[in-house]
Parts: C-alpha cells; structure tokens; sequence
C-alpha cells in the first residue's frame, strides 16, 4: 500500500541517494545534500506556517512504499514566483496585414512573460521505483487533494511545467535556438546552474525581452515547442486526467508545454466529497478505487483504496489498516475522490 | 568629349534608350516613356526651383557630344520617404549580463526603422557599356558630391546611398530566405519585383517589428548583413572615398548597406574650391580634377587633368567649351582621386 | 409587449431617423441611409446562409414595441474580425526586476493585439425609447438565445466592448493620449471615418506595435482605462448579469472595457432549457419573468412573458397571444431562460 | 607656466585636492584616495602600455610649473561598457501612415539600447576655478584630442562625449520627472547618486525596455530631449568645434545629449601636422596652436601663439622646456581654434 506524507527531516539521506539515481534536465529535483536540506527545511516551515495568502510555502511530499521506502516525491509551491517573478514565454499570435497587397497573415511569437507568477505550481514529481507506477496518480494528485483541505494555502489557479524535449545526450533543441544564444552554455549546465528554478533576477539579465518569432526557429526547435520529454507523458496524462490543459504557455528554458487550471476544473475541488471514517469490513461488491486523504492541514496522508461508496451518505467505511495507515480515529474527516 | 549636366526637356528619348540597357534590378530607371517622361519633368523644375527643395530630383546625365549620345546617367533625389515610408533594418546592440553567472554578451539586434526619412539619396547611377572607361564612372557617380558642394543649401543633414545586398551565384539572396521569407510568403525575385513598383511600404509592414536579435539567423545570413553584391564593390569604393560610410543601416530585404554622410563631412565640402577660369594652350602637367560650373540650371561638369592653384586653372578652348564658359568665369574644383585614405 | 426580431428591409427608414437621435461615439450603429442599408442586406444574407463555420455573417436584431415601432437595435458578428483582424489593446503586466538594487516591480502595459478575431462579437446595442427599460435585458440576450439556438453560426467565445469614458463634448481622456498622437484628429472624427470598427487595415498602419505603459499615460487616461461611458452602464449591468467578465482586453480606441465569456459561462446556454409550448391560461400563482425564445434559426423571435414552469416537466403553457406573437404553433420548441 | 601631460604616480596628493574641489555631479572624480590611486595605477599602465588598449583609461593633468601644483584634469577612456553595460537612448524615427486617411506622421522614438559598447570617451575634465582664464579650457579639453590624433591606432573608431542634461533652476529634471520616475519610485538626485557609484545598469533594468514614443510625454519632457544644462553648453561647443556632433543619444535619466565621432573625422585627425622645433628668440606675430610631444609616456602638450609653417616651428626655450624638448625634436600641432565653423 502506498503512502503519500510531507517529507520529514530523516528522508534527507534516502532522498540523495535518489537523486542521483534521476534523469538529468528533466526534473526539477534538489540534486545535492545542501540543496535537498534546503528544501526539506522549508518544506517543513510551510506545513507549520499558518499563512493568511499563499506567499513564498512550498509543500514537498514522499510517497512510501509497503516496505516504508521512498518510492517517489512531488511538490507544490503556494506561488510560483516566491519572492521573485516566474518566467514564461507566451505563445502570442501577431497580425500582420497588408491591405494594398492584400495580404494578412499571422505570426506566432513567444514573449517573454510574468503571467504565471502569483500561480500555484506544480513541480518535483519523480516516481523513483518504476515498479509504483500504480502509485503515480496518488502521488501527483495528492498535492492538490492536500491544497482541497487547505484552500486558503494556494493561488485558486494552478500550472505544472511539464519536461520539454531533450535527446539522449540531454540536448534540447529549443534551448539550442534560443537559451544558448543568451547564456553561452549547454542545456543541462544552466539547468544546474539555475537549480531548475523559473523565478531568478538573471533570466530578465539574460533572456530577450522582445517576442521572438516561431518561424525564425529552426525546424527542430519549432518541432520541439510545447512538445513534453518522453519521460514526463506518465505526469502529463495524470493531470491531463485531473483537469490540466496546456494552452499558450511554455518553458522558457525547453519549450515544453505548461498545463494550468483554475481549481474549479480539478478533479481534486470539484469532485471530492468530505466524509466521516469508519472501520469495517466494507461490502465489496462493485468496489471502486477511491483516493482517500486526511481532511487535516498537519499530519497530512494520502492514499488508494478499493471500496464502494454510498452516494447519499455523509460516511465511508475503510478497513482498519487503512485507518491506522492515515493515523485517524473513528469519526475523522476524509477527503474522497474516485481514482 | 564628354560632359555631365543637368538633364534637359529634350533628353528624354536618350533617356530612353539607356534605361532599355538597364536590364532589371535597378528600380528607379525602368524603360517606360510616361515615368521617364515624369521624371525629366520634376527634374527640370528641381534645377529650375520651380519646386520646393524637399520635392527635387536632380537627374544627371553624361553626354557624348561628338555623337550627341547620352552615355549614362545619376540622380540625387532631396528627400526620401516623405511620401512612401522608408523603411530600413538598423543594427544596434544589446548587451545581456548577469554577474552571478559572469555572463556578458553583447547582441546584434535589428530594428525596423524609418530614421532616414527625409535624408537626401544618390541614386538611379548608370554607365551604358560603350562608356566604362578611365574616369567616366568616376566623373558620372562623384559629380553629384561636387553638385552638393555647390548648393550645400539645398540639402538636408545627410545623404544616403543604397547598396546592393550580397546574393548568391544563383541570384538567390541568404539574408531574404532567413527572414524575409518567413513573413512574406513569396520568393525573391517577386518580392523584388513589388519593391520596384514603389510597394516597399506595403512589404515592410509584413515584415517583424519587434527588435530581432541577429543571432536567431543562420550564419550564412548573418554573415552577409551590410556586404554588397559582387558588382557593387566598386561603387561602394567610389562613394566611400568621398567620406560616405556604412553605419549599420541595411535594406530591409537583402541586407544590402546604406552608405551615408553627413553632408558637411564630405571630401567634396570639405576640400573643392573656387577657381577662375585661365585660358590654357598646349599640355600642361596636372593632376585629375573634376571642374563644374557654378550655375544651377547650366550645371556641367568634365573630369580632366588640370592643375588649380591659389584660386585660379588654366583649361584650353576644348573643356571651356564642353563647360559653356570662358576664361575669367569662375569654377568649382577638386582633385578626382582623395590625396589618401585617412587611416583607413 | 416587447419581441425581438431579425431586421427586415422595410425597417431602413426608421432605423434611419433613430440613428440621428443617438449619442455619438457612444453607439456602434450605422448612422447613414447607405451604411444603414448595407447593415441590413448583410444581415438578411447572414440570416439566409447556413454557414459551416461562423465566419462573416453579421446578425442584426430589433425590438418592436406594443405599437410595433422600433424600440431598440442590437446586433451579434459570427466572428469579430469578419475578413480581417480585430483589434484591441491587451493589459499585461511586465515585470522589472533589479537584482543588485533589491527592487522588482510591475508595470502596466497595453499591448495592440487581434487575440478576439475570432470571438463572435456583441454590438450595435442601442435602446432607442428610454420608456423601453424593461425590455433592455431582452434586447442584448435575445442575441445570446439565437446563439443559443444557432451554436453552429458561432465561435465558443464571445466579447463586447463596451464605450469608454467621454466627456459631454465626446471628448476622450484616453483617445487624446493615445489614439490622437497617431491619427491626429479628434475621437469622434476618427470613430465616423472608421465606422467604429476595429478590424480594419488602417488600425495596424496607425497604432503603435510597441506596448503602451500605463505610467506614461496622463492621470486623467488612466482613469478612463477600462472605465464605461454612463450611457454604456445599462449594457455592462445586463451583460454581467448574463455571465460576462471584464478582463485584461480594452478598446484601442477609447479605452473602453471589454467583456469576455466562455458560452459555458452564459446563462444563456447553461441556463436555459427547450421545452414544448403549448397554449392554456397558465396557473399564474408564483409566476416569474421568464425570457422565451423560438428554437427555430429563421424567422426567429424572442419576448418575455409572466409564467410559472414545473421542473421536471418538458412543456412550457404560454398565453395564445404569445404564442402568436412567436408565431409557433402549439408542440412546437422553445427555449426558455429566467429573465 | 602651464603644461598639460600625461599623470604619474606622485600626482595622488595633487589630484586628490583637485577633487576635493570638484562638487557633486562628476561620478568619476570624487575625492576618494583609494579610488583615486586606483585610477592613477590604471592610467599609468595605461601610458606604459602594459595593459590592452581597450582597458586603458588616459588621464591627464594640467601642471602651473611655477607654483610646483596641479591645475586640472581631464582623461579618455579607450573603451566603455564592456564591464557593465552602458546604456542610452537612441532617438529613431518610425513613421505611421495610411493613404486611405491620408495620414502620414512621422514619430520619434526612443530606444534602449547599447549601441556605443565599446566606444572611447571623453571624461573627468575639470580645471580648478583659480586658472579658468584664457585659453587653459581649451588646453584641458582640446589636448586629448592631439593625443587622439597622434596614437589613432590605440582607439576604436568612435569616440563619445556624454553632456550634462537640462535641468530646471530647482535642479530637478523634466525628462526624469515624466519618464524615469515612473519606472524606479525614487527622485532624481537619488537614482543620480546611484549612477556615482556606478550602478547605472541596475537602473537601466527598471527602464521600459519597448521602444516609446517621444509623443506620449509631456511637452516640456520632449523639449530637453538632447539639450545640454546651461553650465554646459561652452563645453559642449569646444567639442563641436573639433568635430564631435550630436547623432540623437541621449542619457537615460535627464536626456542629456551624448556628442560622437568617428576618430577619422576629429578636426585633430583630419588638420595636425607634425613639425621640427627650431629655436625662437624674442617675439614672433602667430596664432595661438597646441603644440605636443610625440611620446606617450612623456605626453606633455601646451597652449602658445606660434607660427608653423613647412613642417617647423619656432619655440623659446621656456616652451622646449615645458615640453621637454630640444630643437630639431618633432611635435605635434594645431592651431587652437577651428579657422572656420563649416556651413555651421
């Protein structure tokens, strides 16, 4: 049974050893010691904080395995901005119009935008055991089962920057036409340089600040534009599941596609129900997986169950191991949405 | 014997057949009678200023007067793009830095631009093949700046000249197919095409008008912004002798060089001058000069060896003749040839 | 009793004499015989054409009063820039940032984009008899119902500009930092050469490509961005109230608010249901204005009536002289929406 | 007797009771010892050629030999922003026209840019208000100019000159006030003390990056755009004498203009000449010249009336011995004052 649960201080050293395991470029992972107690330390303050806005939280979560491994982790920041301004590049449409030639036609450029900056972002999904790939929907969707209980933690509009294109050698040809131009390095070297981040005074140094024009793309950059990494069509089909569309945003760094959602569209807002537990043996007849979480803001646990819900009830009834899985007493709110 | 003049009334069926040898390309000096015609008409009003200064177009033409043939012509136009707009690429740079990255790098960009409205142009320059011989092309492309230095009044701050862009042997152009095309779905040569029917307005507006950094083109294309086609060395050569220079303005199709000059910076204001005539018999040793008269609507012009000298030249019946003018009359005069390229 | 119907030929003169009466600059209407009659040519063709797409049809409607004289106008385009590019200016926020400085801050821009081309579009509301209030409402929905009915005639989005601010002399705040600077003549000399459209040529000649920031406006342009014309309050309450939003669009022209909606977010479409008219003397205890509409594409009307409608039922009773009116016949289709 | 040459090591106590003198609004002379030997330690590599031409920073200073003290000071730097970016707006035109409304207006614009990257600038010029007589001004401005002319080599090839902007009588700057303060929330003389300490890049961040307008400000903010504060102008027409004009940059906070040239073109450049000294005894009629050594580490230029002519030049002892010189050594030189202003 897999758990989802805010990270704790004694996952540092499993969390290393992971991250060396990933796949360079396409995670935006904490890659270091240093950095991963960074994160973990902060991840610890925003659970604790009570904040009356969403500001600079950022939630990390670890989703156990049955023998308590890590079996992968995903994160949400309450903005994506922080205390900086999160990047994009809009995908606009120009007109271009000549009436003596008769002439009009339109042009696609990318500016250069802060749109997305007082968002929640999604970020930091990584299922580390290929074997949880049951798990990976709980894991991706707990986050915003979490920001169901806690609405007042988050932005009410949501986006997740999924991976863009890259070949084997971690190339990316996006960044190839444009990033490259502007800081001289490859692909993977900013990325580290940047520790990932979207938000940081150097991109308005060093990006362009004018649209740039699609068709002077080379063909293989404008192929890649909001095309998503081989590896993240598993994260990309959950939260295309849950509500997320990709419009007119993308990466600034691989031109991969940024899905967003106002809350009302998620699954986790619209179609969950809050319920009181019970332990029992459930009549498991025509039994469905539901995705369970805590209805608490501390202590927060997630889960997959197989049962069957009686629509007009105000209850549900897990099995007992379920129960002490979720640390909850008899009679405790859940949020309950089916899988 | 040769001589530039003010083009008359009477020129336009010379006119005619030297643009017949034009062959394409050259915009401004297409065989057609009725806008030839047009052109001799504003011309004569221009040296005539029966028009305002800004309307003119001084049209130049280079006459062979023992065959009493027109052997090439040039312009000066006073203003451009006060009726169409006149539309350019500038080059300018941008430098993005980041200390935390010690990063600094210093960008071409190139913006759309309308900032030489209203400069004077040289333009419409054409030497049938009969004549491309010793100084002709000297004397039909550099008596416009000896012109300029006579009615330095009559012309705004700068003057300009379009260059032809680079192409390829196959006439294809790598500047147009980086990014011209992109925004203007046709080739070349068709896009060329319009521009010569005046439509270059209506093209430019096609065109991006956000700031583009150079190094979104190809290398190819990069590598040809502000070179000149192959035949128009030369006379990028000529005009750069006389203090005209690239400063980072290019057409906007082919990335051909605008040269330009602050009028009171050229070689022509700066070093011709004044001289009365002396009546000359037999050789003398003397170096290239162009001499021109001092009248507007008589303007003539030869290219000979003379040797001016505390403000007075001796030149013999012949070249008084082909000038109109008789000794003790006063000239304007400059070496053919800059003493030295300073610098360069 | 007020009805809503397509325009017809025989209504050019009056239409003709009420055009004088309105303010100018505030209207979209065409205000001459010719304009006037081409506005209803290209309206009857549109009505007459059975379309794939939307595409360039423009619908023009009237409404008749008691005594059958016209009591107001208003018109609905399949899409907005018809052959051309619709123009308006978008609101962005670019960001600053200084890093060394420790300061980052946001400025307003307006950016000339077409982003609405292909929206349908809401206009030429005009109430020519203040006596006819009541009606108003009907008037500007009764275009949303022939949607409604017609989906296939229009986009899934729809705008409406409303007009900005004006002084009593038709002088605008905004056109004279903006629009003046470009075209050099006053608003309302602009809006009759333009005919008040905003999807023509000379807009892309003459407005400037490069965003506008606000802070460079004068105070008193500032203030009229986004802010409606008092005579425009009426049509900014009944569209809000419909579904409409006032977002990050505004008209270049005046500075005018543009209203934006999804149809799913119109009451229009979510709101309303097709039920069977029949006719009887309806129980009128508990009756509320309810705006009923023919659910045919030709010769369509639309009127309010006093009725009380069962839930679960899928008829409508209406009084037979309603039915006339409507000229249904009894069994036949309408939609229904609560005024 | 005045000499102006090239600083050295034991200048610092000399130059840092200049500075003392100098008052706020000169961001690179303040009177700071450390950065003042620093500057010192620059210019010396500088005249020793040890360090790159483009990281040179020439000073010099003006001596009163008799009073063993330094009078003024003035330098060139070989090449600006290429440590941190330098920043101006360039005034460009675009025009908007549509012949259906018969409209065509032609708008100024200004662009963020930075186009002079790499430029040489004249700078740091300040003379103490005890010799402000007679031709020591010219002296101090005008010698860098010879030093120009005798090592272009050592330059790009253009050179620039930033000028003080308008100001009102408060000291506060309409240009600022309609543009600038907008973008960074802070007054004029705070975001100028930010500039002294050389965070202009910072600010320029905070500018709208998107070419604007000039219409859209205030008139009185349009008016200043390349007017020059009314302590300036003499400075100003000194450099326009030798051939620097303005090309429409201006500075980013008060819109002060920035005066260019090509090095090609300086009157320096285009009219010195070198010469051999002779000796002179007693008065002779001449005109007031720049007379320079030829040397660059020993770079020592005066001020004095003479006569050159043929390639020599008459000089006193005290005149050889201020230079440094002997006869029969080569100098370089010019007259002082421009003969003419050209078509000005």
């Amino acid at each position: 049974m897999y758990v989802v649960r805010p990270v704790e201080a004694r996952d540092v050293p499993l969390l290393e050893a992971l991250a060396t395991a990933s796949t360079p470029g396409v995670h935006t992972l904490p890659r270091t010691r240093k950095t991963i107690e960074r994160a973990v330390e902060r991840s610890l303050a925003s659970f604790s904080a009570a904040p009356e806005m969403p500001s600079e939280e950022a939630y990390f979560f670890v989703m156990e395995g049955p023998d308590e491994t890590i079996a992968g982790t995903a994160a949400i920041s309450a903005t994506a901005g922080a205390t900086g301004t999160f990047f994009a590049f809009r995908h606009d449409v120009l007109s271009q119009v000549s009436r003596d030639l008769n002439i009009s036609h339109h042009v696609d450029a990318l500016s250069l935008c802060s749109d997305l900056t007082s968002y929640s972002q999604l970020s930091g999904f990584h299922l580390c055991d290929r074997r949880a790939v049951g798990g990976a929907a709980l894991l991706s969707r707990a986050r915003l089962l979490f920001a169901a209980v806690a609405p007042q933690r988050f932005s009410d509009k949501f986006f997740a920057s999924m991976s863009g294109m890259t070949d084997t050698n971690g190339r990316s040809p996006f960044w190839e036409a444009l990033g490259r131009k502007f800081f001289g390095m490859d692909f993977l070297e900013a990325e580290r340089m940047i520790e990932g981040a979207r938000n940081r005074t150097l991109i308005v140094e060093l990006m362009p600040h004018y649209p740039v024009y699609v068709p002077l793309l080379p063909n293989e950059a404008q192929a890649a534009l909001g095309q998503v990494h081989a590896e993240a069509e598993l994260p990309f089909r959950i939260l295309s599941a849950e509500g997320f569309e990709p419009d007119k945003y993308v990466d600034i760094f691989d031109g991969g596609p940024v899905l967003r959602a106002h809350r009302n569209a998620l699954r986790s807002f619209s179609a969950s129900t809050l319920r009181r537990a019970y332990a029992g043996d459930a009549d498991n007849a025509g039994a469905e997986t539901w995705m369970i979480a805590t209805a608490r803001e501390e202590n927060f646990r997630a889960l997959l169950v197989q049962c069957r819900i009686v629509e007009l009830s105000g209850e549900i009834i897990l099995p007992q191991a379920v129960l002490r899985k979720l640390e909850l007493s008899e009679g405790e709110f859940v949020l309950c949405v089916k899988s | 014997m040769l001589v530039v003049r003010a083009i008359r009334e009477g020129d336009l069926e010379g006119l005619l057949e030297l643009a017949t040898q034009v062959g394409p390309g050259m915009t401004t000096l297409k065989p057609d009678r009725a806008a030839l015609g047009r052109r001799i008409e504003i011309a004569c009003a221009s040296f005539a200023e029966t028009i305002a200064p800004a309307q003119r177009d001084y049209v130049f033409v280079m006459e062979d007067t023992a065959r009493n043939r027109l052997a090439g012509v040039s312009a000066i136009k006073s203003a451009v793009g006060l009726d169409e707009p006149f539309y350019n690429y500038r080059l300018g740079t941008l430098v993005h830095s980041s200390n935390e990255l010690k990063i600094f790098s210093r960008m071409d960009t190139l913006y759309l631009s309308n900032d030489l409205t209203g400069c004077a142009e040289l333009c419409s320059l054409f030497l049938h093949p009969d004549y491309r011989t010793g100084s002709n092309g000297k004397l039909l492309s550099k008596c416009r700046f000896l012109f300029i230095a006579q009615f330095p009044h009559l012309f705004p701050e700068k003057l300009i000249a379009e260059m032809r862009g680079f192409q390829r042997s196959d006439g294809t152009s790598p500047f147009w197919d980086s990014l011209g095309r992109h925004f203007f779905k046709m080739d070349f040569s068709r896009a060329d095409d319009l521009t010569s029917l005046g439509q270059k307005s209506f093209i430019a507006e096609l065109m991006p008008r956000h700031p583009l950094y150079v190094a979104y083109l190809p290398q190819e294309a990069q590598d040809v912004i502000g070179r000149v086609h192959v035949d128009t060395a030369p006379a990028r050569h000529l005009l750069e002798q006389e203090g005209m220079h690239y400063e980072g303005y290019v057409d906007i199709f082919d990335a051909g060089p605008v040269l330009q000059a602050r009028v009171i910076e050229l070689r022509a204001v700066r070093e011709s001058e004044m001289a009365t005539v002396d009546d000359l018999s037999g050789d003398v040793a003397g170096v290239p000069c162009l001499v021109a008269t001092n009248s507007m609507q008589q303007f003539r012009i030869i290219a000979t060896d003379a040797f001016p000298e505390q403000g007075r030249i001796g030149l013999d019946d012949s070249h008084q003749a082909l000038l109109g003018i008789h000794a003790g009359d006063p000239v304007r005069t400059m070496a053919l040839n800059p003493k030295k390229i300073l610098h360069a």
